[in-house]
């Protein structure tokens, strides 16, 4: 009984952790449902939305709400619902996109060096130390400068400022990991480098690494659109919100809307995402429930 | 205290005495909100400790010990706990007070000292501190007053410097040094009663053996009552004069612990007492001898068979260590320079026959586990040999290796932490057979059914998680899975030390009957001397990484030669009433480190032979 | 102090490397230093000339070697912008940047640290809720977009507030708000937590077994112990606040160092920007430091010098 | 403090001196300070600056200019023939790398004659020097700053003989201007001015608004109405030398053929542009310089034409496919990117994105990249021309159409972001300086631009009218066409 009360979270794969919206919580649920929204938005709403984003009609800019604009119109005439529901695509695809990137690229080094240790642990955790050592936004900045504007170097900039996280995270747990008894229990019994790996200590990661995946990916939808802001990542004729705002808020006197619609969907979206990092968390990882 | 002999649940009878008891609990019940419901977890408990009087609980984990004991102190949440029933000290329920005037009790008529020395105390305020605040809460003292008082409590439960030592952090000290600390600050205020929640679980026999000397001295000099938490018997026999024995949140039997010992009548009480043989019942016995089991349910004994002979002498030893040594470099600075090593074996030789049992004890980090380690090659010796199954296993390469691992096998402490939480029971005991390619899966799965069977488990869990185990079962899968690959040895690693006592007599003969049947060689690695007695062939007392003395289980225990292990069989607290009264002097010593400068070496050890297979260090 | 020496040594060591990565990919990418310098109707002539005047067409080895020459006599080139020394340039801006910072993380620590700790205290309570709520409210709104929302209103519509400019206490008003906005959900967040978990600390228990007073549990012992990670997370938010910089100063256009990064990213500006790869890191560093060193003040168990 | 005049402008001073700055206003500011020998009134008439009058040797290559007597700078040097010699000495020397020198064509030497008379020297016959000298990069700086500050200049504050000094440059966004009280033409009324620059145009008006600023350089359009009816403000405006053009790529093959250019240019709808993007601030652009530019002249309109530049596509082969996207015997129309430069012309970006909006419309896939302007400019001489993008710019060339026409237009000429090559029109440039009789030389200009136009080396955009608003607190802002706005005038209202 005692023993049970120990177990840590029930170990039946990713779809379980998910499975039940009530285990996420009450926060959970609700980023769950507003994550959802978003996504149907994003995914769903163009296709019964069928209008161009792009479509542009000068005569009628910055037009108010109406039936054939139901959010109103942009400075180039352009369909605004269409437009935030289209920029939502480019928005999470960076979000998503540089997460991901950053989680396989970190997870990969972590655990490569909890793994092999010695002079190549060294040289790796030196590396994201050094990674580390400049704040985030500003390290995004410089990979861009450095790596070119366009939404794909934005992906990656992100990606490489969010990777040093994943990599420590992943490094110690992988340590502990490492010094476990049921991982040392399988290199007693004969295991190869890549079964741990595989088997034993990546999948027994996870919850901490999706911990921090879910946060961040708001983090780098924020970031991200910050840099689509200033101009340093994706471009016109792209839609995305954070473009959208720095397009609109020339406007911001004259059509509020403009620059009103992608910044409430960024925070809507980042706020769903948050909620349901907390709730994954919560799931994941019941004894830190309360802390952070 | 004219309690009846076999007094019976609940033991309300020991009132008539003269004195009023000290502390009166009635009909306690606890229950605690778990997911919106109450469930009770202490359910009508009901006992008195007389002034002066040692009560000990006892019982298995998660029995409701600590419920109790918090419960009394009133130190649950109130928002998640309930407490009903009566809790009498000196004839006041503390129940019924406000939260100020309990704050007023706690420290001061009743303190408590927890089981976790590390964690119990405040890291980041000076010892000193931590002690007098316990005094400027209740007295009315100054500063330096209470600063006078600390150090002479603290000189009294015998820290050494106490003056110095009253401004460092409890990180400064070792894990037996805070628990005195913790002692000091329960008891500045001189309360009448102390309750001690496990004090020594956490700690090695030999600082544990001083620290319960260390209570009943100062509870005689103080004339307090204590209440005394335990799960093992040989601390119960040791300390109290009368006990209580919980199961599943329940009380099962009270009475005097003399009598308990002699004639409980709970079949679970008679399973804890059965469970720990006292030490020295092994006398005159050459063999290891199984525990005689109770059925927790039925009460019934088995009675403890007889074991053959399974050691084979005749051929080369199965496991030959000469020499090994072991060192730990510790560095530090930006360029990872070398400042010392932890010399964690040193210069170790010894061999294991096939169907022998050979034991390593000695305290904590004394290098137990390090040579099992070394032996398996989990990790790389220095210099030494190791000769297991015709392997010459320091010499091995990366495929060899992996094909050495066929002979050896481990089993660890925690056994829920040796299974992969996110494996099935049956991936996980197929899994060495299908790593080392023995053959196709569904033949695994035949001989995993076949071997779970073995161990006493049927053959239908393959498909459940480790975490739907109790630890008993959890520790019997380890162990179908070191069987797996039919090794010649195998390294148990403290493989009970994290069971309860009942349960932990149950492993121990599931692991006697393999060797028996399988003609299996252990590497028994405890520090449980109880457990190290009943199974062993032979014994190696390891004391900083080096083996003091070697020799048959029956001339090590009966005739030690070293002055290290005579301290360590003296500290053992043997579940015998009888020794009640006995007291060890009160050393403030400390564990010795292991951690050498660089380009330190050892001096040359030479050992006296004292009788057939039986050496000892000379120092 | 050997532990200080030894920490600074480490950073110093990474921001070089960052620093040698940065400036070997700046010189990988396309474009065109001498031309940028030259201006935009320069003749061919005059870029070959600047070219070779600063060294563009020798090899990239050698212009670090140059590089790293200069930066030891303290000269980190000029700005291709303005033509200024980039240290002067930095250097004449970051008290801006630093004022800015500190004043918004002072409100934000005010704030974020007493909700926190009212939030912990009175967890799952209708303040907790509003309290966290807010928090995580906070975190997820786009500053740059709040600061043109602020700013929109305050300044534009209402006329209540400076739109630009450094000079007096109403121009920190909108800035500072939004830098406060972005680190206080953060702040709050993990002050809650850490005192939550503090209170279920073993050792609270053991307090409160001495009879201690709730008051005396909350301030002796709870609230020093939880205040570690709460300074450790703002001093890394102080870092990290010049990601705020960056986007508050460009929206407010305050003369501070995160927009010199933004204008010079725009415009290519590579000795700036290597330039202030340098500062932030070394910026970076030292609040780092100086959070570990407030850390061991009050963590005795930091304080070892290993 | 009452009698400062607080001026919120666009874009940051790079350099103090007028040689080493690039952007025509910044260029333009400085000319309250710094002076040139000739100056273009905002009718487009060259009139005497610091020179009185000037001639041309029959040879038609040396130039002799006297020059104002009396006049001095403002750290109490004399200006004098020394003083020219000096500047045009400095500005020619290939190592202070000054960015516009271009624009005083084959200059080749200064001379002194005697104190108030100096000759300078053209390579070439080269009749627009009295204009081209007009130019801010010939600005006349006190030869004491240049003994003073030597390779430093650019970043020094030096002197000059304008009607406003420098008094300090601070740290990123601030410069100090104060009054000249001994200038020449009459000291200023005002004490001085403090700009301020601010990239933001609704955050200069807010301040310009919210009594923070007296002016705002410059008004977008688009803001206009809230500044209109307010009986505080008012809103100047002038028309502009700029012309919005888009250089077409000629390297790409489709580019070659003349139908196509012109196709393009009809599928453009200038007058909904400049209504809805520059709010009717702006005209349709008639030919191909600017409408404020010595030789404008409308050469004719160029209507929003769909149909009709569809048709020029087919009979260039390319007709729209099911996607709308043009295509030539299975091959799509290449994929144009579309440079611009972002704020450094009131709606550059805008119009940009309007513009690739119409491109994509017909049937040309455009990506846009729209940039800081020192990057813009880099990618433009660097990239675009290999690349084969559209450029999109304002050319505002020193009031000159000649000016222009010549440079951007002209192969080998690095300002030519399109690549057009077309011989005749450097034999007609030739022809242009070579013509030193006034009317003569205006009239070629007329016609070259007139035939420019019509072979569509670009497409033609806009010309932008300037707005500034100011409060009513003062007057007496004389705005230019250059953007060479004089504060000279510049006094209280009663
Ligand atoms: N706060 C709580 N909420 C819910 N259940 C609890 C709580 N604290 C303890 N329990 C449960 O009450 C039971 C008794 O716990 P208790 O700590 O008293 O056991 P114990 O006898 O002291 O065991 P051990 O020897 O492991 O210390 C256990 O099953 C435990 O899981
Ligand atoms: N990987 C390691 N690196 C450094 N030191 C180590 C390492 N493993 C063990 N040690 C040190 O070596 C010494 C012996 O450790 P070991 O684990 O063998 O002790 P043990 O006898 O098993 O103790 P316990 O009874 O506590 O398990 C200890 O001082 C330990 O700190
Ligand atoms: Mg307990
Ligand atoms: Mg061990």
């Amino acid at each position: 009984m005692a023993d049970i009360a120990q177990a840590p979270a029930a170990p039946s794969g990713l779809r379980r952790w998910f499975g039940e919206a009530k285990s996420l919580g009450a926060a959970g649920t609700i980023g769950l449902v507003l994550v959802g929204l978003v996504l149907a938005g994003v995914l769903i709403g163009p296709l019964v939305w069928q209008v161009d984003p792009a479509q542009q009609q000068l005569s009628q800019a910055m037009r108010g709400m109406s039936a054939a604009h139901p959010l109103g119109t942009d400075h180039l005439g352009r369909d605004l619902l269409a437009r935030a529901m289209h920029g939502g695509r480019l928005s999470l695809v960076m979000g998503f996109g540089s997460v991901f990137a950053a989680m396989a690229a970190g997870v990969a080094i972590g655990a490569t060096a909890a793994m092999r240790g010695g002079w190549i642990e060294a040289v790796l955790m030196r590396l994201i130390d050094s990674l580390l050592s400049i704040p985030g936004m500003v390290q995004a900045v410089i990979l861009v400068a450095v790596i070119g504007r366009g939404i794909v170097p934005l992906i990656v900039a992100l990606a490489i400022y969010s990777m040093p996280i994943f990599a420590r995270v992943a490094h110690q747990t992988a340590r502990q990991l490492m010094n476990s008894e049921y991982v040392l229990a399988a290199v007693a019994m004969g295991s190869g480098r890549l079964r741990l790996a595989f088997v034993h200590i990546v999948p027994n990661f996870a919850a901490p690494i999706i911990t921090i995946a879910s946060f961040r990916v708001g983090a780098n939808l924020l970031t991200g659109a910050a840099l689509n802001f200033f101009g340093l990542g994706a471009q016109a004729p792209s839609v995305e919100w954070g473009l959208m705002i720095a397009e609109g808020q020339r406007y911001s006197w004259q059509a509020p809307m403009l620059t009103l619609v992608p910044g409430l969907a960024l925070m809507i979206t980042t706020l769903g995402l948050n909620l349901l990092g907390d709730g994954v968390r919560h799931r994941l990882d019941p004894k830190t429930r309360n802390s952070l | 205290m004219n309690t009846r002999i076999g007094d019976i649940v609940p033991d309300l009878d020991n009132r008539t005495g003269s004195a009023p008891p000290h502390l009166s609990v009635r009909n306690l019940t606890t229950s605690f909100r778990v997911g919106g419901q109450w469930k009770k977890i202490v359910r009508d408990v009901s006992f008195d400790v007389m002034p002066g009087e040692t009560l000990a609980i006892v019982g298995e984990s998660g029995s409701g010990k600590s419920v109790t004991s918090l419960s009394v102190m009133r130190l649950l949440d109130p928002a998640l706990s309930r407490i009903e029933g009566e809790v009498l000290l000196a004839g006041r329920d503390l129940l019924t007070l406000t939260e100020r005037q309990m704050q007023g009790v706690r420290g001061n008529e009743v303190s408590m000292i927890f089981q976790e020395p590390m964690t119990s105390l405040n890291p980041i305020t000076s010892i000193g501190r931590q002690i007098s605040e316990a005094l400027t809460i209740h007295r009315d003292i100054s500063g330096r007053e209470a600063r006078r008082e600390a150090i002479r409590i603290l000189e009294k439960v015998r820290i050494p410097n106490a003056v110095s030592r009253y401004d460092e952090f409890p990180h400064q000290f070792s894990g037996g040094m805070r628990q005195r600390v913790m002692i000091a600050m329960a008891l500045a205020t001189k309360p009448r009663l102390l309750i001690a929640d496990e004090p020594t679980t956490a700690l090695d026999v030999t600082i544990q053996g001083q620290i319960l000397n260390l209570i009943k001295i100062l509870q005689e000099e103080e004339g307090m009552s204590v209440l005394f938490i335990t799960h093992d018997m040989g601390v119960v026999a040791e300390v109290s004069d009368r006990c209580l024995v919980m199961y599943r949140g329940e009380m099962v039997e009270s009475g005097r612990t003399a009598d308990l010992f002699r004639r409980g009548e709970h079949p679970y009480t008679r399973a804890l007492i059965s469970a720990v043989p006292p030490l020295g019942s092994m006398a005159n016995r050459a063999l290891p001898v199984k525990f005689p089991v109770v059925d927790v349910e039925t009460g019934k004994a088995q009675p403890a068979a007889e074991i053959r002979d399974t050691v084979d002498k005749s051929r080369t030893p199965v496991l030959a260590v000469r020499d090994l040594t072991m060192r730990f470099d510790i560095t530090g600075g930006l360029l990872g320079r070398r400042r010392g090593a932890v010399h964690a074996v040193e210069n170790v030789s010894f061999d294991l026959f096939q169907g022998e049992t050979l034991s390593l004890v000695g305290e904590s980090g004394c290098g137990k586990s390090t040579i099992g380690r070394s032996v398996m090659r989990l990790v790389t010796p220095q210099s030494g040999e190791i000769h297991l199954d015709g392997y010459e296993v320091m010499k091995l390469n990366h495929l060899d290796l992996r094909r050495m691992r066929r002979s050896i096998q481990m089993v660890f402490q925690d056994p829920f932490a040796s299974l992969d939480p996110r494996m099935t029971v049956g991936a996980a005991v197929t899994e060495p057979y299908l790593i080392q390619k023995l053959g196709p899966a569904a033949e695994a799965r035949e001989k995993a059914a076949g071997l779970l069977d073995r161990v006493g488990l049927s053959g239908d869990i393959l498909h459940r998680y480790p975490h739907e185990f109790s630890g008993g079962q959890r520790q019997r899968i380890v162990i179908a899975r070191a069987l797996m690959l039919d090794p010649k040895v195998i390294v148990a690693d403290e493989a009970v030390s994290a069971l309860d006592v009942s349960v932990k007599a149950q492993v121990c003969n599931l692991l006697l009957d393999l060797q028996d049947s399988m003609g299996i060689a252990f590497l028994f690695i405890s520090h449980d001397m109880a457990v190290v007695e009943r199974v062993s062939h032979r014994v190696a007392v390891m004391y900083l990484g080096e083996i003091v003395e070697i020799g048959p289980r029956a001339a090590v225990f009966e005739n030690p030669q070293h002055p290290y292990t005579i301290k360590l069989m003296s500290a053992v607290p043997v579940p015998d009433p009888a020794r009640r009264g006995m007291k060890r002097e009160v050393l403030p010593d400390e564990i010795m480190s292991p951690i050498r400068p660089v380009g330190y070496e050892p001096p040359e050890r030479a050992y006296r032979k004292v009788s057939e297979g039986h050496f000892v260090q000379l120092s | 102090m050997t532990d200080v020496v030894q920490r600074l040594l480490q950073g110093c060591i990474s921001v070089f490397i960052l620093f040698t990565v940065v400036f070997f990919l700046i010189r990988l990418v396309p474009g065109d230093p001498a031309v940028l310098l030259a201006g935009p109707t320069a003749s061919q002539e005059t870029i070959e000339l600047i070219r070779t005047q600063f060294g563009f067409d020798r090899p990239f080895v050698e212009q670090y070697a140059l590089f790293l020459q200069n930066a030891l006599h303290g000269d980190f080139g000029s700005s291709i912008r303005t033509q200024l020394p980039v240290m002067r340039e930095i250097l004449e801006r970051l008290p801006y940047t630093a004022v800015l910072a500190l004043v918004g993380m002072g409100v934000a620590v005010l704030l974020g640290v007493t909700g926190g700790v009212i939030a912990a205290i009175r967890r799952n309570s209708g303040a907790d809720v509003v309290l966290t709520s807010t928090a995580v409210l906070a975190i997820s709104v786009p500053s740059f977009w709040l600061a043109l929302l602020l700013m929109n209103f305050f300044a534009v519509r209402l006329g209540w507030l400076p739109s630009y400019g450094a000079g007096t206490w109403r121009h920190f008003v909108l800035p500072a708000v939004v830098i406060a906005a972005a680190q206080v959900g953060l702040i709050m967040r993990v002050t809650r937590g850490s005192v939550i978990e503090v209170l279920s600390a073993d050792y609270i228990r053991t307090a409160r077994a001495k009879g201690a007073s709730s008051a005396r549990l909350m301030i002796h012992h709870a609230l020093r112990g939880a205040i570690v990670p709460v300074i450790t997370v703002i001093c890394l938010q102080i870092g990290i606040l010049f990601n705020g910089a960056v986007v508050t100063e460009t929206v407010f256009n305050w003369p501070g160092i995160g927009r010199f990064l933004i204008d010079s990213v725009l415009a290519r500006d590579y000795p700036a920007i290597q330039a202030l790869v340098l500062v932030f890191g070394v910026i970076f560093i030292l609040i780092n430091l100086f959070s570990d060193m407030l850390n061991a003040v009050i963590d005795p168990r930091l304080r070892r010098a290993r | 403090q009452e009698n400062v005049l607080r001026v919120v402008v666009p874009s940051s001073i790079e350099a103090k001196i007028p040689s080493g700055t690039g952007p025509a206003f910044n260029q333009g500011l400085l000319r309250n300070v710094f002076e040139t020998l000739t100056v273009v009134s905002p009718d487009q008439k060259l009139l005497p600056g610091l020179a009185t009058d000037w001639s041309v040797s029959d040879d038609k290559l040396t130039w002799t200019f006297r020059l104002r007597e009396g006049v001095s700078f403002t750290d109490g040097t004399p200006f004098d023939a020394d003083a020219v010699v000096r500047n045009i000495d400095y500005i020619m020397a290939p190592e202070n790398r000054i960015p516009s020198l271009d624009n005083l064509g084959p200059l080749s030497g200064a001379r002194k004659v005697d104190d108030h008379t100096v000759e300078l020297t053209t390579s070439v016959p080269f009749s627009g020097l009295p204009v081209r000298l007009a130019h801010t990069v010939a600005s006349m700086v006190s030869p004491a700053s240049y003994d003073e500050y030597g390779a430093d200049i650019p970043r020094e504050i030096a002197s000059g003989t304008g009607p406003f000094m420098l008094e300090s440059f601070e740290l990123p966004d601030r410069i100090v201007m104060t009054r000249n009280p001994d200038y020449w033409g009459g000291a200023p009324e005002i004490d001085g001015i403090d700009f301020d620059f601010i990239n933001d145009g609704q955050t200069r008006l807010a301040g310009l608004l919210s009594g923070q600023a007296d002016m705002n350089f410059y008004l977008s359009p688009i803001d206009r109405p809230r500044v209109a009816g307010n009986p505080d403000f008012e809103v100047l405006s002038v028309p502009s030398i700029r012309a919005f053009v888009a250089h077409l790529p000629m390297g790409l093959p489709a580019m070659q053929d003349r139908k196509v250019r012109e196709a393009l240019n009809l599928a453009i709808d200038r007058e909904a542009l400049a209504n809805f993007i520059f709010s009717g601030s702006a005209t349709a652009l008639d030919s191909s310089i600017g409408p404020g530019q010595i030789g404008y002249r409308a050469a004719h309109q160029l209507p929003y034409d769909p149909e009709r530049a569809e048709e020029l596509f087919a009979e260039a082969g390319w007709s729209k496919n099911s996607d709308g996207i043009l295509e030539k015997d299975g091959e799509r129309f290449p994929t144009l990117t579309y440079l611009a430069s972002n704020g450094r012309y009131p709606g550059d970006d805008a119009l940009a994105q309007a513009v690739s909006g119409y491109l994509t419309e017909a049937g040309v896939p455009t990506e846009l990249r729209i940039e800081e302007f020192a990057t813009f400019i880099e990618d433009a001489r660097n990239t675009a021309r290999d690349a084969g993008w559209v450029t999109q710019i304002a050319w505002g060339f020193a009031s000159e159409g000649a000016s222009m026409l010549c440079q951007v237009y002209v192969e080998s000429n690095p300002l030519d972001f399109g690549g057009y090559d077309n011989p005749e029109l450097e034999t007609a440039c030739a022809e242009i300086d070579a013509t030193f009789e006034t009317d003569a030389r205006i009239r070629l200009i007329e016609e070259t631009a007139a035939w420019v136009m019509d072979d569509y080396p670009a497409i033609f955009l806009l010309a932008p009218t300037y707005e500034v608003a100011t409060s009513t607190a003062f007057t007496g802002l004389q705005l230019s066409s250059s953007e060479y706005h004089s504060f000279a005038g510049v006094a209280p209202a009663e």
